[in-house]
């Protein structure tokens, strides 16, 4: 059974005119030490599908139905109390903009402390050395003053340094990166990537890592989710969607990365933008934009077909699949 | 109410009253006045607050009964020698709060610093020398015969001469006056009076104790402890009552008079008072003004039962003159004449049918709703066609406007310091003389030589009879010449908790005698 | 840090010679000193002889030179009617007043805080919306209304006969309602402990503390409805933040969340705008000791302006003037304190 | 190509502020009673029953009658008498009228001085910022009262005391006008100091914007919602002040009374029986800075966007 397990999650957004269907149906499962890439637009819902495991969801958001489950618990059923005991202690988090999340009136060491205290009856000093080796484990140069400073006296990476510190105090068994490196700049984005890597697989910790950069996601992760409008449209191995992409947008979304292969080549860009989650299509909600768009496209929204091992949801490519089948072992 | 002046005869049987033991004095009494004694040196300002702070630590020679007679207090007796001497005979056994024998010495004292205080020296302006005697007589003479020698007379608050004399620790003269800075006088006391003072911050509250070898034994007051806190607010002050803050107040805003008669906890008394309220009609300012006819129809349009009864609550006597009831000139044939119809005649008689515009200014905090009285005149101005520009003031700001004879007509309210008539003609009706000092309060610019020597007269003429006849004639001369406009006597009241028997102690000068309180 | 103080130190001198200067060229409008000193039959050639002994003829550059000559030995001229110096009279009465800006901030600061807090986290509880009712109503009650609104309930008293006192319920509801007063309504009264110097404190005495309450209430409702409304509003906007959702997202507990995280970011604006109002309040005592009777400055300089009495009107002026810059300065101080993305030359964040 | 001109009532209709005000029903009713009060004072020659600035009118006799509703009411009088006799009703209408013009104008003073320093502060910074700021703090700690004592003193020494009568209004609406001016000020300067960082500012200044240019057509429009919002609060503040000059005395003259006034002369009765003369013009003053509050409150949360955007 695996670590973690999404079935069917809805969530839905009470606003004024009505409910927004921000994710919809959006079933997946991250096993143990495994690294899970999300993919889309910005808009597409990753964050959401992100924070609503841990139901940390903004006012008005609201999960409307489905499940996630942590080790057989159904997370979005329990009690706020029994959830925090799961917050930080075995599922950690990592936010985008380092220079937001750290309270900026409080020391680091005030706020490492804290997480320890809040899940292990431990004394102030304990708990400051255990704080003082996780800043060792993420390199950060002398870690013992850094534990009196204040945020706004730590550059951006030290502080996404310390964030991934605190995500790895309680030895989580699920880390959820919610683009940890977009916010820095390009010199340090790498280093911290690399960081956070090591250390989960130092410690086998499970890696859900939101991003919409499609080339880090090819290189670091081994499953990845891509997603348009609040579904999943294509689900499987990185490798097999990064060489050989089924959905029509995640093709596009490939073609749009400049190849180091081929240079010169005009860059493909998808026509149209992907709707506000307020005006989304019937039926597939990448049809106005999808080049092989038909009316099934535009009535109903596609059941997912196993291509190796690769979930779609796309007419398109079912049919293809289906003359595959059909067709008799022509070719020897 | 003529036989004032004669009373002093009756009095010498009272001074020889059977000795009574006198009460224990424990009771203690929290008092609220709407304002605390500006100073402790009772010769610096001539104020009905230093009065009655002048009645509790120290004692006349002689004061004012409730009948408006004569009660002898430190002057056993006193006697006419020739027309211009009166002999007093001291009482004797007083001791000053310091100890020290009361003498005619210590009189003589206080009468020379009064005649050096400017507040007080133009009350003893007639008087050209007090000689001492002996030991307890002294002779009061004027410069020529003084009809109210007496009435000066209560001014004397005989202080203790060794108290007061030599140099205080920073050199100035214990003695001294001093409207500026602080002198010795304005921080120390030492009288012959019921209470001593022993704590005092200026604004917030004073304490006083029960003298302890008081003279007047007789005295049925057994109030040992007095605190006095000012409270300006009429409506705090009121609620202090009701809320058991405080056991005696004064004064009581009219509004409030009812409420307090009703409260079963509560008492109140009221008296008339002696303090007329009235407008002048500047003719200098505005010419139609010295037509007598213009005059009396503004005369004939206020209605002063009205104001009274309405605005005052009951709580004024309506005027048609100058000296209240019990003054030798007041005169009881002239009665108020509230008639629209004789005013709108008089105006178009006197060729201002369509009426005209003038100003009026009033104070918004010196007399009882003096700012609601001014609109009211003005409200019944407005029915003879005399459109009225009204501007009320704080009484800072309204008496330099008053002094600049700022508008047409301007409101001002008198009490004579002397308890006489003559007073009144003198500072209000008299034409205005620099010189003299006559008509300084005189904002009609009214003059009428007749009058004023009739009063010149008056203020010579001994034989009281001829000078209450003079007086009562000039009463009607200017009620004629419609000279002003007269309103209302405010009344005085003051309020008590129901143990507290206020009713004997007070008078119609509003000066409690706390000493003689009794309180249950 | 030096600087900063000598800076506000400056700026302080430069408030209180300007208020000098505005308050004295004032000095015809606000009456006759002398109308106050003397009796009403004192002749006109006698006040001008005393008029002219406190130099009130001179010229208006005389005068304020000779004022501005003592003001710099710290002598601010005598009050005409203590017949005190006026910087005693105002060190006499300053402790009342102080201590009813205290009682006041007291209560605002223990009530403030919880129901803003409070109204900021569920603002749609029916408790949230009550509060944040009262307060905006309390806004809109000008202060001496309340005042004597309390007066009358709670020291006089009320009895309420609306409903039929015959009924069982009726006169329950009607004692409800109905108030016996007791409390004081005026004044200090005599509990008084002397601390030091001119300081006598109401603080240490039950009879102290009764008579201040009544009061402090009044006062304070100016100023409680503007400090919920700030701080629900502040923290509001605060709990949006990320650095909350990292906290929840690091498990937490709530009271952890709400009282420490989002407080201390929330007091920070709350810290520059309430102490200004602070300073603004002991201006607004004025309204609150006239009609309690309270020997503060407030009544004193009301009096002394229906009696003309210009130095202490003066000397006022300039002291409520330099408390308002010394609560300023402290306000910066705590706020650089607090806030610690702020070095201490007093820059606002 | 012609774009459709969207008539500014459908924009309006559309807009996100119409939609938030008909489903706030506290809005809606407090607009609707600050309408009614508003057009009942503009109005109210047309309404008041009697008219209490001509002297002629007011009978002393009447004084202090009751509500019409209590027992010795009078009809001609529905809502009781003064201690003057005049009729309450519309000596309230009239008063309504002096308070909203003391209000409005104070307002609209404060406004442009506090809008003038607010944008320089913020905008040049500096040594201007400072002086401004410390004159700020100067007005500040001049009380109300004080800045009556004086400003009365001033239009005392120009106009003298006979005229008090026309100048009353304008002399107030000064003087709340320079006693809160700094309130607005110091709410432009703060949202002034955010948008200067913006890159439309920068943007400006390339373009060679003169400085007032930019202040006043770029900046200025972007911090209207908080001067609106505070302008509100304001508003109910110049009010109360009002109210609070006139209890000690240096309000309204009597003869022309503003809602303060007339609460400060019922005041002495209040304990005395005729509650009514304070009540019902304490009342009215309290609704209508009650209407005026709510509608600053819906105005904040509608249009600061950090809220909006939770």
């Amino acid at each position: 059974m695996a670590l973690l397990e999404v079935n069917n999650l809805d969530v839905r957004f009470a606003v004024r005119g009505g409910d927004l269907q921000a994710l919809q149906s959006i079933s997946f499962s991250l096993d143990k030490g495994e690294r899970l890439g999300l993919v889309g637009e910005s808009g597409a819902g990753k964050s959401v599908a992100a924070f609503s495991i841990l139901k940390l969801i903004a006012q008005p958001g609201y999960i409307a139905g489905g499940e996630v489950l942590f080790e057989g618990r159904n997370l979005s059923a329990m009690s706020e109390r029994e959830l925090r005991q799961i917050r930080g202690n075995r599922i950690a988090m990592i936010f985008q903009d380092p220079m937001m999340t750290l309270n900026p009136v409080l020391t680091v060491g005030t706020q490492m402390v804290e997480a320890l205290k809040a899940h292990r009856r431990i004394s102030t000093r304990a708990a400051r050395d255990i704080a003082l080796k996780k800043l060792q484990k993420v390199s950060i140069p002398s870690p013992d003053k850094r534990l009196d400073q204040y945020p706004h006296e730590l550059s951006g990476g030290m502080r996404q340094r310390v964030i991934i510190a605190i995500a790895l105090l309680l030895d989580p068994d699920i880390i959820i990166a919610d683009e940890p490196t977009t916010a820095l700049d390009v010199t340090i984005q790498a280093e911290i990537m690399a960081l956070l890597l090591a250390l989960c697989e130092q410690d086998n910790v499970a890696l859900m890592l939101i991003t919409h950069d499609l080339g880090l996601v090819s290189q670091v992760t081994q499953r990845m989710l891509v997603m348009y409008s609040g579904r999943i449209i294509e689900q499987g191995p990185t490798k097999e969607i990064i060489n050989d992409a089924q959905h029509p947008y995640t093709q596009g979304l490939i073609n749009a990365l400049p190849q180091m292969g081929e240079p010169g080549r005009r860059l493909y860009q998808i026509p149209g933008s992907m709707p506000s989650l307020s005006r989304i299509p019937p039926g597939c909600p990448f049809h106005p934009r999808c080049p092989f768009v038909t009316d099934e496209c535009r009535q109903t929204m596609p059941e997912y077909v196993q291509s190796g091992n690769v979930d779609v949801a796309c007419y398109e490519v079912s049919k293809l699949i289906e003359q595959e089948n059909r067709a008799p072992e022509v070719t020897p | 109410m003529k036989k004032l002046l004669t009373a002093f005869v009756g009095s010498l049987a009272l001074a020889s009253a059977p000795v009574a033991i006198s009460a224990e004095a424990t009771q203690s009494l929290k008092l609220a006045y709407d304002a605390d004694p500006v100073t402790l040196d009772i010769h610096e300002q001539l104020s009905g607050g230093i009065l009655q702070l002048s009645h509790m630590t120290f004692d006349p020679l002689l004061r004012w009964s409730n009948d408006l007679t004569f009660e002898p207090r430190l002057a056993k007796s006193w006697e006419r020698i020739d027309e211009n001497t009166m002999r007093f005979t001291l009482r004797e056994g007083v001791t000053f709060h310091s100890g020290n024998a009361l003498t005619s010495e210590d009189v003589r004292f206080t009468f020379e610093r009064l005649k050096q205080s400017p507040d007080f020296k133009a009350i003893f302006k007639p008087f050209s020398e007090l000689k001492v005697v002996d030991e307890t007589t002294f002779d009061l003479i004027t410069s020529e015969p003084y009809p109210l020698l007496l009435n000066a007379a209560t001014y004397i608050f005989p202080m203790d001469k060794a108290f007061y004399s030599g140099n205080d620790k920073d050199g100035n003269a214990k003695a001294a006056i001093s409207k500026q800075g602080s002198t010795f006088a304005s921080r120390n006391q030492s009288g012959t009076g019921p209470f001593k003072v022993t704590s005092r911050q200026q604004g917030v509250k004073v304490e006083f104790e029960r003298f302890a070898d008081y003279w007047d034994t007789a005295s049925p007051g057994n109030v040992g402890k007095i605190s006095l806190t000012p409270i300006k607010e009429n409506n705090t002050r009121v609620s202090a009552l009701l809320s058991g803050g405080v056991d005696f107040i004064a004064p009581v805003p009219p509004t409030d008079l009812e409420r307090i008669k009703n409260n079963p906890e509560t008492s109140l008394v009221t008296m008339s008072g002696t303090r007329i309220i009235l407008f002048h009609m500047n003719q200098k300012r505005f010419e139609p003004f010295q037509d007598v006819r213009v005059r009396q129809a503004v005369a004939y349009a206020i209605n002063q039962e009205g104001i009274a009864a309405k605005i005052m609550k009951g709580f004024a006597t309506p005027a048609a003159q100058l000296s209240p009831a019990g003054y030798q000139g007041h005169n009881d044939s002239l009665a108020t004449r509230f008639d629209v119809a004789k005013a709108q005649a008089l105006m178009k008689e006197a060729g201002y049918e369509d009426g005209f515009t003038i100003t009026m200014m009033a104070p918004n905090n010196r007399y009882v709703n003096d700012d609601k009285i001014a609109q009211a005149v003005a409200a019944m101005l407005a029915r003879i066609n005399i459109k009225v520009d009204l501007k009320t003031l704080p009484k800072a700001q309204y008496w330099p406007e008053f002094d600049d004879r700022a508008a047409d007509m301007m409101m001002i309210g008198w009490h004579a310091d002397t308890e006489d008539s003559a007073n009144f003609y003198e500072f209000l009706t008299m034409c205005p003389n620099s010189e003299t000092g006559t008509g300084q309060y005189n904002a009609g610019n009214y003059c009428n030589p007749e009058t004023d020597a009739m009063v010149d007269q008056a203020n010579v003429e001994t034989d009281l009879d001829k000078r209450a006849a003079l007086l009562q004639d000039v009463e009607k001369r200017l009620y004629d010449d419609a000279a002003f406009v007269p309103l209302h006597w405010q009344d005085l009241a003051w309020a008590s908790k129901g143990s507290v028997k206020i009713e004997p102690i007070l008078n119609v000068m509003n000066f409690p005698y706390l000493g003689d309180l009794v309180v249950e | 840090m030096l600087a900063f103080l000598v800076q506000r130190i400056s700026q302080a001198l430069l408030v209180m010679f300007v208020i000098s200067l505005i308050s004295f060229s004032i000095q015809d409008g606000l009456g006759d000193p002398l109308q106050q000193m003397v009796g009403q039959s004192v002749s006109e050639a006698e006040r001008e002889k005393i008029r002219e002994e406190l130099g009130l003829n001179d010229s208006f550059v005389v005068q304020y030179l000779r004022f501005a000559g003592q003001a710099v030995q710290g002598d601010l001229g005598t009050s005409y009617f203590y017949g005190k110096p006026t910087l005693e009279v105002i060190f006499e009465h300053l402790p009342a007043t102080l201590e009813l800006v205290i009682g006041a901030s007291l209560i605002i600061g223990f009530l403030s805080v919880p129901i803003g807090v409070y109204a900021a986290i569920r603002p749609r509880a029916w408790l949230s919306k009550f509060f944040m009712g009262i307060s905006t109503v309390g806004i809109s009650i000008p202060v001496f209304l309340t005042a004597i609104v309390l007066i009358q309930l709670f020291s006089i008293g009320v009895t309420v006969n609306w409903f039929p006192p015959e009924t069982g319920w009726g006169s329950w509801l009607n004692g409800l309602f109905s108030t016996e007063g007791g409390m004081p309504s005026y004044g200090r009264g005599d509990g008084l402990v002397h601390l030091f110097g001119t300081w006598h404190s109401g603080f240490f005495s039950s009879d102290g503390l009764r008579h201040l309450t009544l009061p402090a209430i009044s006062l304070a409702s100016i100023m409680l409805p503007l400090f919920i409304r700030l701080i629900r509003a502040e923290m509001m906007e605060v709990l949006q933040s990320d650095y909350i959702r990292y906290a929840q997202a690091k498990g937490l507990a709530p009271h952890r969340i709400h009282f420490l995280h989002a407080l201390k970011n929330t007091m920070l604006p709350v810290i520059t705008v309430g102490g200004v109002q602070l300073g603004i309040m002991v201006a607004y005592t004025i309204l609150t000791e006239t009609v309690f009777q309270w020997p503060g400055v407030g009544l004193m300089f009301l009096e002394a302006i229906t009696r003309s009495d210009i130095p202490l009107i003066v000397s006022y002026l300039m002291v409520v003037g330099l408390i308002f810059v010394v609560t300023n300065t402290v306000v910066d101080l705590v706020y650089g304190l607090v806030n610690p993305t702020v070095k201490l030359t007093g820059k606002k964040a | 190509m012609t774009t459709a001109t969207v008539s500014r009532w459908d924009r309006f209709r559309e807009s996100f502020l119409w939609y938030s005000f008909k489903r706030d029903k506290i809005a809606i009713v407090s607009f609707v009673v600050f309408v009614a009060i508003v057009l009942a004072g503009v109005f109210a020659p047309l309404f008041a029953p009697a008219d209490p600035y001509d002297l002629a009118q007011i009978n002393i006799m009447n004084s202090e009658l009751p509500p019409v509703w209590m027992a010795g009411g009078d009809a001609q009088f529905p809502l009781g008498t003064d201690a003057q006799g005049r009729d309450l009703l519309s000596t309230i209408l009239y008063g309504t009228r002096v308070s909203l013009l003391i209000g409005f104008g104070a307002v609209l003073m404060q406004g442009a001085l506090g809008i003038l320093f607010g944008l320089l502060a913020g905008y040049l910074g500096g040594r201007v910022d400072a002086v401004l700021m410390r004159i700020a703090d100067v007005q500040l700690s001049f009380s109300t009262l004080m800045v009556a004592i004086i400003v009365g003193a001033v239009f005392k020494a120009s106009f003298g005391n006979l005229m008090f009568g026309e100048i009353a209004i304008y002399m107030l609406i000064v003087i709340i006008g320079i006693a809160e001016w700094p309130q607005i000020a110091r709410t432009v300067r703060a949202s002034v100091l955010a948008e200067k960082k913006k890159e439309y500012v920068d943007a400006a200044k390339v373009m060679g914007f003169g400085t007032n240019r930019i202040m006043f057509r770029h900046i200025l429009p972007n911090t209207l919602s908080p001067i609106f919002v505070i302008s509100t609060v304001q508003i109910a503040n110049a009010i109360i002040s009002e109210a609070a000059l006139s209890f000690l005395g240096l309000g309204m003259p009597e003869t022309q009374p503003s809602l303060g006034s007339l609460i400060k002369s019922g005041f002495d009765y209040i304990q005395s029986g005729s509650w009514w003369i304070t009540l019902i013009p304490g009342l009215v003053l309290v609704v209508l800075v009650l209407v005026i509050n709510l509608l600053g409150d819906w105005l904040r949360d509608m249009m600061n966007p950090r809220l909006y955007k939770g």
